[in-house]
């Protein structure tokens, strides 16, 4: 077994520099790299380039990275409900790349497994496929896009072993499973670090060969977005 | 009279079939699945990975782990299961979604659709619209015919960025139901008390009215 | 809930006629859709195209088809340990088209997730490249794979649910979880059905979505090709 | 002394490092399983779906769903996963793998293989070597330098159909270790008791001596 398995959060993020580019998992603020982006926040690099489904909210997930100024630009689907990066935006501070969101998982997937690039339907005849090779396949038109280049992928699993392997849960997973060894380097944070062996290997999302660095997060607010409930009956 | 946010979505349910699955838009979208007839079988796909989807949950039940794409706590039904980003948007992708019910900005006749940028105000992104519409082969679009100034939303040619080309085959809004065909905007049903001149008034893009025109039962 | 449930194999293999295109999971006689290749044998379908990564052994899998000169043409990456095949193949009975298996899965996958075509560098520079569109991208060179089309997807599974939702076991699971949803109809024969709400949503391999049937198998006889064993201490 | 095929497959245990996830071929490269060193971590990869493979099953432990690539019963061991064929080459075609060992009929001084078909005669398919060959930055050959009837098979130019471009990056025969470099095949290791002449004889395409050449160690 190799062993994937770091003691802190800080070791898990050795080497993150200025102007790198990063992978975030996470869909609004489920299954977001909570202590991952802590820490960024802490060693206050600056300059990224961020690949991420959404840009979180004002005062957690990335947007704590954008109140502190790190980030030169988001590669996101949807960046709504967050007025700091709006006022970024709309005032030049921050390049912004507005891409569908199966874009998004497709291209993440593609430099997890080595494909150089997909045809997509996505976008074809709007602003997204301008400058873009298009194509026809039996009738229908594609776009052609390219897989993801990034330095670190910041992943958040539920539950991990030594080995790297993981499980995630509900809909947590999202975009996290496909950024994992898209990077060159893919650092997982989970809520449960378990000795090699203790996974069923056949319950694991995700195998550890895709995982360079693996740690327990320290803590996990996991805050929720849109709180709707019904009345017990 | 033009129907409510709530009547939309009712009289849209009634194009959810037995065995549909069924992808669900923010907004009235999202209501459809309160009036979707308790006979028949249907599961609800939330881009963000889940298949099977059921109501809120009960207070105190909530599972930050468990949302929809809109963000919102949910809860699963049996036969659920979670997956990730890529396949879930394989599923739309490959077609195994049997309908997308979304919301718009704008509809052209040709069934261009717009609902996602309004340039210099409104920058939130298409998140999974764009996917959705260049995929499925059943588009319902939920939307009010004219914006606030009264001016029409179903035109000859969008004027806001696209989300899609020729795509959108059925429209529902508060004054009629519609559907896209290669000569323009069809007339299929009349809100209740609404007239054909009304409907047509409120429509830009060149409106097909073929006979009687039923009032919608809703 | 949706039922995919299906009494039996006969129901299930129902519409499968001559000249189809079948896709078959399985790796060697692992993980192979036994029950409803017995009822093909059965219903003696003629000039069929079978995907499959390997055509079976004589007496066994693909090879009881093969036997009965049911099989016109074979897509397989590996067709070893199979007399009658080579046989028909080298007399011409049989047409045959060898493939990458790792280019066999992923036309697979872009058949499910609805993608046109995919870009891979196996088999440049090779026979397999031969008539194909080549393209640089990075400085490595790729060869253009289309997504297979196929009528049938026969699929074995361990356990299942009413609502279609599959688990596979081991490496059992090879090809089959991608091969739900890349044809017309999916057909699925698992060793347990269960009622829907049995399986734990979290880990579902294959979601009910990509397939039509699924049935209890009758009998799976997992024969084994190569008993390798070490002695006990 | 030339190497036996056991003695090939210790030499190349030499080229596994602490750290890597390794793919091993049919035949001579499953034996490589068997000399690595147990002071460091390695993993075995098999393309059909399984990494962290163990050693063969205890009799009466078999179990069917659990094999190898060349179809053999097999174990894991903790810390393994299994996974669909797609994401298997995934980690391949990804360069997740570090080091793929397999066997060849032919290696080219430019690092062309062949390894998969004779026309007219073997017809078996190329499996998962095509996949391999073009994906991983690190491939070691596993060969005998002759064949039975004492031809070289190190060679100028591949005479069978290809399985890979410029891919093979090492070498390890019954008689040498061998690197592919832009010029050819250097030279790096005899086997003990083999001379720079045998080698020089048994190899058709170019070889580079450079000085005194070390007998390997195994």
């Amino acid at each position: 077994m190799i062993s994937k398995k770091v003691d802190s959060v800080s070791k898990a993020l050795e080497g993150v520099k200025d102007n790198m580019t990063f992978m975030l998992g996470g869909f609004g603020l489920c299954g977001i790299p909570e202590n991952s982006i802590a820490e960024l926040v802490k060693r206050n690099v600056k300059r990224l380039t961020c690949i991420s489904n959404n840009a979180g909210v004002d005062d957690f997930g990335l947007g704590l990275l954008l109140q502190k100024h790190q980030i030169k630009k988001m590669v996101s689907s949807y960046v709504g409900e967050n007025d700091e990066f709006e006022r970024q935006m709309l005032s030049g501070e921050l390049e912004v790349e507005l891409i569908p969101q199966g874009t998004l998982a497709e291209r993440c997937r593609a430099a997890q497994v080595g494909l150089p690039a997909v045809y997509t339907p996505a976008g074809f005849g709007t602003e997204v496929a301008e400058g873009k090779e298009t194509r026809e396949f039996d009738g229908k038109m594609y776009v052609l896009e390219h897989a993801f280049k990034a330095d670190f992928a910041f992943v958040k699993a539920w539950k991990g072993d030594e080995a790297g392997n993981l499980i995630f849960k509900g809909t947590a997973r999202n975009f996290n499973p496909i950024m994992c060894g898209a990077a060159k380097v893919t650092v997982v944070e989970v809520e449960e670090l378990l000795p090699a062996g203790e996974l069923d290997p056949n319950q694991i999302h995700i195998p550890g060969i895709f995982v360079q660095r693996i740690f327990q997060g320290e803590k996990f607010e996991k805050r929720i977005e849109q709180r709707t409930v019904r009345n017990k009956k | 009279m033009s129907l409510t946010k709530q009547q939309i979505a009712q009289r849209i349910a009634k194009e959810v079939k037995d065995g549909y699955y069924v992808n669900l838009g923010i907004g009235i979208p999202t209501l459809v699945a309160n009036y979707v007839r308790e006979d028949i079988s249907v599961e609800f796909q939330s881009e963000n990975g889940v298949l099977g989807m059921g109501p809120f949950p009960f207070e105190g039940e909530e599972d930050a782990d468990i949302i929809n794409a809109g963000k919102q706590t949910i809860t699963t039904l049996p036969g659920a299961s979670f997956f990730d980003s890529s396949l879930s948007f394989g599923m739309i992708r490959g077609q195994h979604v049997d309908l997308t019910i979304l919301g718009a900005m704008e509809v052209a006749q040709n069934g261009d659709i717009a609902n996602w940028k309004i340039p210099g105000k409104m920058v939130k992104g298409m998140g999974g619209a764009m996917d959705l519409v260049s995929s499925a082969e059943n588009i319902i679009v939920a939307m009010m015919h004219t914006n606030r100034a009264g001016k029409s939303k179903l035109l000859k040619e969008c004027s806001l960025p696209l989300t899609g080309v020729q795509c959108v085959k059925k429209i529902v809004s508060n004054l009629a139901v519609l559907e896209v065909t290669p000569e323009g905007f069809l007339l299929l049903e009349r809100a209740p008390g609404v007239s054909v001149e009304e409907i047509q008034a409120a429509t830009e893009g060149k409106l097909i009215v073929n006979g009687d025109i039923p009032e919608m039962v809703v």
